[in-house]
């Protein structure tokens, strides 16, 4: 091939080449795009509460102590459910929130480590000892939903789950002291 | 057969073996988390298994295939003797310890933490040392790719370097850059802990260190896959490499874009800021680079072969290229799959949206795709173009390759679209055995035993991938030489520094390392979390 | 190439324009994730642009979206044991010497010299995991598990002679399964111990309880355990007369537990090891 | 004699291709279009794909931050 043509030929392959990669660039953009407008104009955000707690004197602790577990409605309303995740169970093992409104969801580990989703939501995150692993969210659909543990953490992991009673505003009634447990179905 | 032949072939094997027993792992282990086998294994048995499935596929065949690949490679494309040999037969045994370390240690039940590692669960130290023999075998081998290539310098200054050995080379400094977190995770908080020295981990900060190795170590993984798109596939095509230019760009992207993207891993964690997750994720985004520049660069060059083979219009070329010939197919295929796979990566890289499908089956289905799928089908049609080199024997037939590939193929795909819809339905992952009496899970019984249809289709592929190399050791038909490497359409004279070295680009991945990864790690350093205390499992 | 040019002039270019195509991705990643949106979400949220941008970094707990909540809930806790790495050090140094002469002196009457009770209703000791006899003795001491006789022996203990005494009887040779008597225990037992109940929601037994499996470090080893003395156990946490199970891992599980597998598992414990 | 290096090594014959050059020429006036139409509708599927999940399933499955 002649040193002229060679060029030319080189010239074209860069430029489209240089073409593909800008009209790719253009979509990769807009997909970063959707993550950074959802962002800003809904809060969606990954959880990242970089909250430590010590896992060692978790059970000597207020929030996570035994009695303590479960969801409370406290007297502004908020709605916040404190689960302890160990090996190999959910304390408590249901858990009752209600739909439609804003929850928190506070999780936390005495051992090693752990993850939750609840099945058909977004709810999901890695709870690592060390760390208050927060949730919030907004539950869009009732029912009862299984909130299984989703990272390695024995040989028990398999028998570690929960259940969520996802309740309308008419059944989730919460005692005088804003506590509330699982209806009996 | 000459030395260099033989070390090749006994990377390979060694890598083969591997393979072929962690593919009866994944079999028996798709049948126990099925209706059809429910019950019939023990927790102690299943992540034994998963845990040997994992070491062998992600350590042993990745590692010994890419080594032995490279070395391959250093002396085929530069047509030098390969430099220090002793140190790399060395090596060789070195890892071969390593993995009878580890494996043993495993099947002594005195392992199960799966190859990820979960501290503060530890396992037997040995399992542990074992790993870091490998890992000190295959930087031996990055060093000797880094050797070659320095000596072929100087030997032809100022010539471009081939492009498969450049190749080659980005990934021994990828996979240097790579494992020094896994390696400071093990050397400095796990192997301590697992002898005893220590009785508590800093959680937060092993999983950091962990998610530095966890995105470049499938670049690792899966660059031979581009090796042989760019430097073998338009060969066997019949074409040429339609950017030279594009081919070295694409590996120095994965070189600085593997590396500070960790962090997508850890999105679901809490011990990292929102702030750096979204700079990581922004930074993910490119990862997608180089492979949205290979997947115009490769068909650009097929099209280049399928239109010299006298194939017209827009797609008629597609029809017109030699689908009979393995590398053609298996690359055909590694490419759907690494749509497939892509895809389900641009959903598990969005951010929030990761919350939809972390560790559910959405997340093993990406990987088996782009690893067991995209990349390992190519490792197959390497051995296959390369078997005939190193044995001096040809194929007698090209049948029993072809079937191996498209099932390979079928299997991968009947395993992990079902996966992915399980996935999104909230299926979740390391499972012994599921409970079918819950309503939810029974409704995924169906999609299960069709992705263990899937999964039995990928163990007899993978058998009969091991017979298609063995009987070539017995073959009759002598090979002829045949070229291997493709030329480009413009073959590069004379290049700049930063296309025919790495220099450049090591400065560039320190600094964003820095930015991406430096506070994120520092913050544990200034201000230890509370640690964990440590759960032996052994 | 038209005229030769020296390598490092053809590269100037490429360094330039390749450090600021990276930094300026970096930088563009830092300035929308640490600054703008962390920014905007706090002022939709009534959170401070200062406070909104530490939690992007991590600096503070909380989302930069959300208000974040605070706890005031007193302490209640059901084990005062805190598994410290100063104390495991202190088990992992404790003298098996001493704890033996406080062996010969005080708990072999019940529990025998070499770990082998007296008594079905006084559990066997023999090889039992160090962290587990110390938890319990000192969740005696403390009041957290009561028992007419161990409250008060364990009262006169101090924390190193409990720690020498977990050692002593931790060092005692340890039971082995037996294949022969696991034959011939009834599938649903050796189900619920292999495999659990996953329906339940019952974890296999063999998960937490078997030598080494890497559960909850005070989990005690069952291994030719008394019959008796497994049952009462049982039975008193699933009725919640024993509490002293950090976050009621036990008490959950006996309370799933049906009469007849309370002593089918009691009966595989004791048999099942020589 | 030190046989230890593989067949390929000593072969001149990767320099080379039977590709004719002025068929190649020919064919590369056309080339990038069936490549790019080929990537391209990948691309935009794989976009679209992604769009359609985080419109249609992320989004109704409720907000997390």
């Amino acid at each position: 091939m002649s040193e002229g043509l060679q060029q030319t030929h080189e010239r074209r392959v860069l430029g489209t080449e240089l073409l593909w990669a800008f009209g790719v660039g253009v979509l990769v953009t807009a997909t970063l795009s959707l993550i950074v407008f959802t962002a800003l104009t809904r809060g969606i955000n990954p959880p990242s509460n970089v909250e430590r707690v010590d896992p060692k004197t978790l059970h000597l602790s207020g929030e996570f102590a035994e009695q303590n577990l479960g969801t409370v409605v406290a007297a502004d309303g908020i709605v916040t459910a404190r689960i302890i995740a160990t090996q190999f169970m959910f304390a408590p093992h249901c858990i009752a929130l209600p739909q439609g409104q804003p929850v928190t969801l506070r999780f936390a580990s005495p051992d090693v480590i752990h993850g939750i989703l609840i099945t058909g939501t977004n709810v999901n995150t890695m709870v690592v000892p060390g760390y208050v692993a927060q949730v919030h969210t907004e539950f869009t659909r009732g029912g009862e939903l299984l909130m299984p543990c989703h990272e390695y953490c024995g040989l028990g992991h398999s028998e570690m789950w929960a259940n969520v009673q996802v309740l309308s505003a008419g059944e989730f009634k919460p005692d005088r002291d804003g506590r509330l447990t699982c209806a009996q179905r | 057969m000459r030395n260099a032949d033989r070390l090749c072939l006994a990377h390979f094997w060694l890598a083969f073996v591997a393979f072929a027993g962690a593919a009866m792992l994944g079999a028996w282990q798709m049948w126990v988390r099925s209706p059809l086998g429910a019950h019939t294994g023990t927790p102690g048995q299943y992540y034994m298994s998963v845990t040997a499935h994992g070491v062998a596929m992600a350590y042993v065949l990745s590692t010994f295939f890419i080594m032995g690949f490279g070395y391959f490679v250093a002396v085929t494309a530069l047509h030098r003797p390969l430099s220090g040999k002793g140190w790399a037969w060395t090596a060789f045994v070195v890892g071969v310890i390593g993995v009878a370390m580890t494996l043993v240690t495993i099947a002594l039940g005195k392992a199960s933490v799966l190859y990820t590692f979960y501290p503060p669960l530890t396992a037997s130290p040995w399992f542990y040392i074992g790993l870091i023999l490998v890992v000190a075998a295959s930087w031996v081998w990055c060093v000797l790719m880094l050797v070659s290539m320095a000596a072929w310098k100087r030997e032809n200054p100022g010539r471009p370097v081939p492009l498969a050995m450049f190749a080659t080379v980005a990934n021994a400094v990828l996979w240097l850059w790579t494992t020094v977190g896994m390696a400071a995770e093990l050397v400095y908080q796990v192997l301590p802990a697992a002898l005893g020295f220590v009785q508590t981990i800093d959680v937060g900060l092993s999983r950091t260190l962990f998610s530095w190795t966890l995105h470049a170590i499938v670049y690792f993984w899966l660059i031979p896959a581009y090796i042989a798109y760019y430097t073998m596939l338009p060969r066997a095509a019949g074409g040429r490499l339609y950017s030279d230019t594009m081919g070295r760009l694409t590996f120095v992207f994965f070189l600085i874009y593997s590396l500070p993207v960790g962090l997508h891993h850890l999105l679901m964690d809490p011990e990292h800021g929102n702030g750096f997750k979204l700079i990581q994720v922004l930074l993910t985004a490119f990862v997608t680079a180089p492979t949205v520049l290979t997947i115009f660069t490769i068909p650009a060059s097929l099209e280049i072969a399928g239109r010299l083979r006298g194939g017209r219009g827009v797609f008629g070329w597609i029809a017109a290229l030699p689908w009979d010939c393995p590398m053609v197919l298996a690359a055909g295929l590694s490419f759907v799959m690494l749509g497939f796979g892509g895809l389900g990566g641009l959903i598990n890289m969005a951010y929030g949206m990761n919350a939809m499908i972390h560790n559910t089956s959405w997340v093993t289905a990406h990987f088996h795709l782009i690893y067991g799928g995209a990349a390992v089908i190519m490792y197959f049609a390497i051995a296959y173009e390369i078997w005939p080199r190193l044995t001096g024997r040809q194929h007698e037939s090209l049948v029993p390759l072809r079937w191996q590939l498209w099932l390979w193929f079928v299997g991968m795909m009947t395993m992990t679209l079902p996966w992915h819809w399980l996935g999104l339905e909230g299926q979740w992952r390391r499972v012994a055995n599921f409970n079918y009496d819950n309503p939810l899970i029974a409704s995924w019984g169906p999609l299960v035993i069709v992705s263990l249809g899937g999964g039995l289709l990928l163990l007899a592929s993978a058998l009969l991938f091991v017979r298609n190399l063995a009987v070539l050791h017995r073959g009759v038909v002598p090979a002829s030489a045949r070229p291997l490497y493709a030329l480009a359409v413009d073959p590069p004279q004379r290049l700049p520094a930063a296309l025919n070295g790495f220099g450049l680009w090591n400065v560039l991945v320190l600094l964003s390392m820095l930015l991406a990864y430096g506070f994120p790690i520092a913050q544990f350093v200034v201000a230890p979390s509370p640690t964990a205390i440590v759960h032996r499992a052994e | 190439m038209a005229e030769p040019s020296d390598p490092r002039v053809l590269d100037q270019p490429w360094r330039i324009w390749a450090s600021i195509a990276v930094m300026a991705i970096v930088l563009s990643g830092a300035l929308l994730g640490v600054l703008i949106i962390p920014v905007v979400q706090g002022r939709s949220a009534g959170i401070d642009a200062y406070t909104a941008i530490c939690r992007a970094l991590g600096i503070l707990p909380g989302s930069p979206a959300r208000p974040q909540i605070v706890d005031r809930n007193p302490p209640t806790p059901v084990s005062q044991v805190v598994w410290t790495p100063g104390l495991l050090q202190t088990l992992a140094e404790a003298t098996p010497e001493r704890g033996h002469a406080k062996v010969q002196e005080v708990c072999s009457a019940c529990h025998g010299e070499q770990g082998v009770s007296v008594s079905t209703e006084f559990p066997n000791l023999a090889g039992q995991s160090g962290t587990a006899i110390y938890k319990q003795l000192n969740d005696y001491r403390s009041g957290s598990r009561t028992n007419p006789l161990m409250t008060d022996i364990a009262k006169a203990l101090d924390e190193t002679i409990i720690a020498d005494v977990a050692a002593y009887y931790a060092g005692q040779p340890t039971r082995n399964p037996d294949p022969s008597t696991l034959a011939v225990a009834p599938d649903a037992i050796v189900r619920l111990v292999e495999l659990g109940d996953p329906n339940r929601n019952i974890p296999p037994c063999a998960a937490c309880h078997r030598q080494g499996a890497g559960g909850p470090i005070d989990a005690p080893v069952l291994a030719e355990q008394r019959q008796e003395y497994l049952t009462s156990q049982l039975k008193m946490f699933a009725s919640g007369e024993r509490r002293n199970d950090v976050y009621g891992r036990m008490r959950t599980i006996a309370a799933k537990l049906t009469e007849g597998e309370i002593n089918g598992l009691a009966v595989y414990y004791r048999a099942g090891f020589r | 004699m030190a046989v230890d290096q593989p067949l390929a090594a000593d072969n001149s014959f990767e320099e080379h291709d039977d590709i004719d050059e002025a068929a190649l020429a020919a064919v590369l006036r056309i080339v990038p279009l069936g490549a790019a139409m080929l990537a391209g509708s990948a691309v935009a599927l794989a976009v679209l794909g992604y769009l359609a999940i985080y419109l249609f399933v992320f989004l109704p499955r409720g907000v997390v931050g």
